[in-house]
């Protein structure tokens, strides 16, 4: 897919900074109350997300969580589409009836983001055995969080994709927290990865903040997942900066606690490996934010002047 | 042919998964034992361990991954073992297949069916008896189908397996060992959503479906010796309905008897009784609507009792004289 | 005193922990976080956390500890927090908690109340809006609720919690914010299974509940200016269902709208058709039985698009208007 | 609760052959047609539930599976009303309303058999929840299946329990099958115990058809949990004897396998120790033996002097 590391960093570093900017624009919006509903921001999360994404091969499969915008980018999207999904209009990838957590390009291979913590699970799972049944050779890469792999569906699907030895990355992006409650107050073990021998799988513990590293150890396990090692259990370490959606207080952590983890922030980090290991050049690293604060805004231009969808439409679609 | 509603459910597998290999099947114990209730005996010899597959005791995911394949191009069919256990697999169900392709915009499509047994009358008590079909019937998305007769059974199943929407293929316990004649050509395909009027008459109507059509078509014989004349009209899908093909017998006969299993509030026959309360059969109808349906009670073990709570053939009869001879 | 309909839940639940020790909260971010809608906010802060109960996001087991709990001798409040996923407890509330004491020969109780709350109107899409009361009110064991005023849930509330039996407490979302008078006396209990008419008129009876029934009284005062008297009757508790006071009310006034949030097909208020359509007050209805509705759609994500799913007070007044002045 | 270890394993050995009388005649009547609905008879289990409960305090709860009968036996039981409730009696545990599935007897701490696979799971966490809010120093024991340990309601259940630190040793009962599903088509793992480590929590493996084994490390076990140590899983290797319910060909396992288990049959076992431990005569034990028989019979005769519940009671008891 790309012609050499430079490109696919390249590559890297736009598709964080569109989730970046995506949501910090979303987040503007939120604010202000010009979006309906709510929305869970992944901020701090992009390297986590985007790095695992494309370590897939373009054809690959995923299904995304509530808190997915950096993984639908990570993915490759749209971002007009996705913009105006987000403000309910009828270009958007849902024609204005699924918003933020809803985001689905199933031509290409997002099956969804989902309302339903670890509701992706199963539907992973099931895309992973067409996979396997019609031996296209393509993997499928399942997003949750820390607070889903507590879910009854955690369990059943990774067993069951273990005994059928389906090609699936089931991936956790721990980020400390499921909504309030912090991981210790939610399951008594220290890594999530550790679930895996319950299921005869591997588990595999990175850093989740580090795209470079995630990527290079992701395209490592997706390789064996693709050569029909069966599933694997894979724990990003990671961390959202702001609430768990659009209220919330957060008094369950401390600032510090926040402030400690945007020292490692995973745009920051990569920036630096770049110019460290003379990739890219500071100038073409800023180049590349600008352009994508652009295209930001031109996304929202896009989705302001889209049309809303029209009501006859609320009745579409229902059925196939 | 003739032969068991069992077995016409089989044959309607069979015949899809020879012609189109995109289907296939999923459930407990559905390979080498053949299924809880040997409906698909002999399809693991057939169609091997890819295409029968055996599952974990995993409700939730059976329905999950059956979804999942669905959308990305398979047209799996998912046998839960009992109805009663679709209530783990309901996020999956109600959450995600029925929504997936409304929520997206109409940019998915997700052609599954999920077969189960239903009802009681097989001794199994309160979590293996239910008839919990008004559920799904409540869920925009899902479409709905319970067969009565081995005929039906064949050419609504394969109707569901070429749906390219999630139908719950809701089979009927104490009707698997019932025989009938069923057409044996492979493009036998009775489409969802048309009713059958399985027997004409003018006095009254009676809506049924599944278990207690039967019970329902012996009422009507033993009321016709008795001058009552029943047209008895199964809907066979629930969802969609023919509302038409009701309508108009009510319209003609201007009385309503409607029977089901499921127990009373609730149940899906009081759906169709308010449909046709504000339809235009309302100033038809010359008495009360009236319904038959299962006791409200979980289902009891001890086999007296476990009779006791869904309608008999008596009650039927009896119910059907009262109305058309206007007692109440 | 004035409070909002989600202080009224909490001033009931206070009351109780208070009154009873073994009465306790249970459910996601109910503690520190004080609930994702803020129902319990402070109650951690005063029962500390043996009392309320932050658990892992598992709703099975919330409901399956729930019941448990219960039959040991707990009266726990468990919160599923939003409705949708009460879709992944269906087990433990139907097949366990319902019918448990019936199983088991009437030998065990399982005092539990079961809080979720229902309804779009927040933008949150398919997978957070539904309405799902109909569901449980066909599932005999469980009793079910749905509030629409403060001061309903607070006394309707403290019954379910001193009920003996597993409560469904269905909480209106877009309801949470809206203020009335409460009563403050501790022993305030409104008993389950007894209605309200919350407006007395002689045209036509509209029975309502939960969010729409605000709107309903709107179009009511505003069809009054127009000389039309409408009685509106709120069921409160679905099951156990006041169903004289609805029968009473068509008697006098021979025509019954019926309007709620859910969707149409298989929706409670399709019961209600059919219990007043099979009652003695058939012979008074002048004209069909109307049910207002949500479409047979999942929730939309725009707002313009959820708003137009659910039956809006102009639609509910044209609607009073047509059927008083018997347009069709 | 035992004056002497002979007292002990005198009540063991009679609790043994109550549930395998008791089951033998079970097999009788449904091969006979005499009985109603189906059954899932526990026969080659026996060690393994009977030795278990035993472990427990007279007032400790369990709950109980589809495959109950030597569990309930074990916990102690009044054998008249349980036979009665098989026959759908009205003085039966559940007045005829539950049979086979729902034997229950709250009041003593017996929470029910359960239709549902892993239907148990959440309603045990949630007893074991109100042993510690009300301080009562009991346990509860959850008995289940290697097939329910696939269900979701497993991994909900052992996480809470853990995160909670509750009372209660979740035993599965690992016969080797799921109905007809072999453990190793349903999951990817030799040991069930494994799973302890998803959850922090402890992990044994016993040999269940040793009742004296059982019975010793469960008592250890069981003191450990009740001292505030927190949940255990602990894995009963064992076997059943007869087809999983009323009608099963077996076509899945062959006579070969079930032979061999024969060989290790739990009474004969238990009955050997005895004797080379000079524990009980073979006189005492056989006398054991005849009088349990005829409990049995005794048992069936009270059954059949019942009545049937009145049609009227149909309608009793859905709400209390
Ligand atoms: C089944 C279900 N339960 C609860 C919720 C409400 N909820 C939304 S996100 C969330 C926290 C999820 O935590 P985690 O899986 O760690 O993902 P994160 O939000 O941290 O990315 C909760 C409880 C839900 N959407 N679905
Ligand atoms: C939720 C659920 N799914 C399926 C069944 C049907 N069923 C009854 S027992 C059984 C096998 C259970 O296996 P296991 O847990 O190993 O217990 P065992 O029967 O071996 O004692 C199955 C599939 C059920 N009763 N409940
Ligand atoms: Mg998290
Ligand atoms: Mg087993």
């Amino acid at each position: 897919m790309f012609n050499s590391k430079k490109e696919l960093y390249q590559e890297m570093y736009r598709r964080m900074n569109q989730a970046r900017f995506f949501e910090e624009k979303v987040s503007y919006f939120f604010a202000r109350g010009m979006v309906h509903g709510t929305t869970h921001l992944s901020v701090g999360q992009e390297a986590s997300s985007v790095g695992a994404c494309m370590a897939l091969r373009p054809d690959d499969i995923i299904t995304s969580t509530h808190r997915g915008h950096s993984q639908v980018i990570g993915k490759g999207i749209d971002i007009n589409k996705m913009m105006a999904e987000l403000l309910g209009k009828y270009t958007g990838y849902c024609k204005g009836k699924g918003g933020s957590m809803h985001i689905a390009d199933v031509e290409v291979g997002n099956l969804g983001a989902n309302g339903v913590v670890g509701g992706g699970h199963g539907i992973a799972t099931g895309a992973a055995l067409t996979q396997k049944m019609k031996n296209t050779g393509k993997v499928v890469l399942c997003f949750f969080g820390d607070g889903a792999s507590n879910e009854g569906s955690f369990h059943e699907a990774l067993n069951l994709a273990s005994v059928w030895n389906l090609p699936i990355i089931f991936y956790c992006e721990n980020n400390l927290y499921g909504m309030s409650v912090p991981q210790d107050k939610a399951m008594n073990i220290k890594d999530i990865a550790d679930r895996a021998k319950s299921y005869g799988i591997k588990g595999y513990i990175i850093d989740g903040n580090d795209a470079v590293g995630v990527h290079e150890k992701m395209s490592e396990i997706i390789d064996g997942v693709r050569s029909g090692n069966g599933p694997v259990l894979v724990e990003s370490k990671t961390y959202r900066y702001l609430g768990h959606s659009k209220s919330d207080a957060q008094v369950y952590r401390t600032k510090e606690e926040v402030n400690s983890w945007k020292e490692r922030d995973p745009l920051k980090i990569f920036k630096n490996k770049m110019v460290d290991m003379n990739i890219m050049t500071i100038d073409e690293l800023e180049k590349i934010e600008r352009e994508t604060k652009q295209e930001i805004e031109d996304a929202v231009d896009f989705a302001n002047n889209s049309e809303n969808p029209p009501i006859e439409s609320v009745t579409d679609d229902v059925y196939a | 042919m003739e032969m068991t509603y069992k077995d016409a459910i089989k044959m309607a597998m069979v015949e899809e998964m020879r012609r189109d290999e995109d289907v296939f099947l999923m459930g407990e114990d559905v390979g080498l034992y053949g299924g809880a209730f040997g409906v698909s005996v002999g399809m693991f010899e057939e169609f091997g361990e890819d295409r029968v597959r055996d599952t974990p005791i995993s409700e939730a995911v059976i329905a999950g991954a059956a979804c999942g394949a669905a959308v990305t191009g398979m047209r799996p069919i998912a046998e839960i073992m009992f109805m009663d256990f679709t209530t783990i697999a309901m996020d999956s169900i109600v959450n995600q297949a029925a929504k997936m392709r409304y929520m997206f915009g109409g940019k998915a499509k997700v052609p599954m069916v999920l077969r189960t047994p239903g009802g009681s009358g097989t001794g199994a008590a309160a979590q293996h008896s239910q008839s919990l079909e008004a559920w799904f019937c409540h869920v925009p998305g899902l479409k709905v189908v319970v067969p009565a007769t081995p005929k039906d059974a064949k050419g609504l199943l394969k109707a569901a397996i070429r749906d390219d929407n999630p139908v719950m293929f809701i089979e009927q316990k104490t009707l698997y060992k019932t025989k009938g004649e069923v057409p044996e050509e492979d493009d036998f395909i009775i489409p969802l959503g048309k009713g059958e009027i399985k027997r004409e008459g003018k006095d009254i109507t009676v809506v049924s479906y599944g278990r207690m059509l039967p019970r329902v078509l012996e009422a009507a014989k033993k009321a016709a010796e008795k001058g009552i004349d029943v047209e008895v009209v199964d809907p066979r899908t629930l969802v969609p309905l023919d509302k038409e093909m009701i309508v108009e017998s009510v319209k003609k006969t201007g009385k309503l008897l409607l029977v089901n299993e499921a127990v009373k509030t609730g149940g899906y026959i009081g759906e169709i009784a308010a449909m046709v309360a504000e339809s235009e059969a309302f100033d038809y109808l010359d008495s009360p609507i009236v319904r038959l349906a299962g006791l409200d009670v979980p289902v009891p073990y001890n086999p007296e009792l476990e009779a006791a709570i869904v309608p008999s053939e008596e009650k039927i009869l009896d119910t059907l004289i009262k109305m058309v001879r206007k007692e109440r």
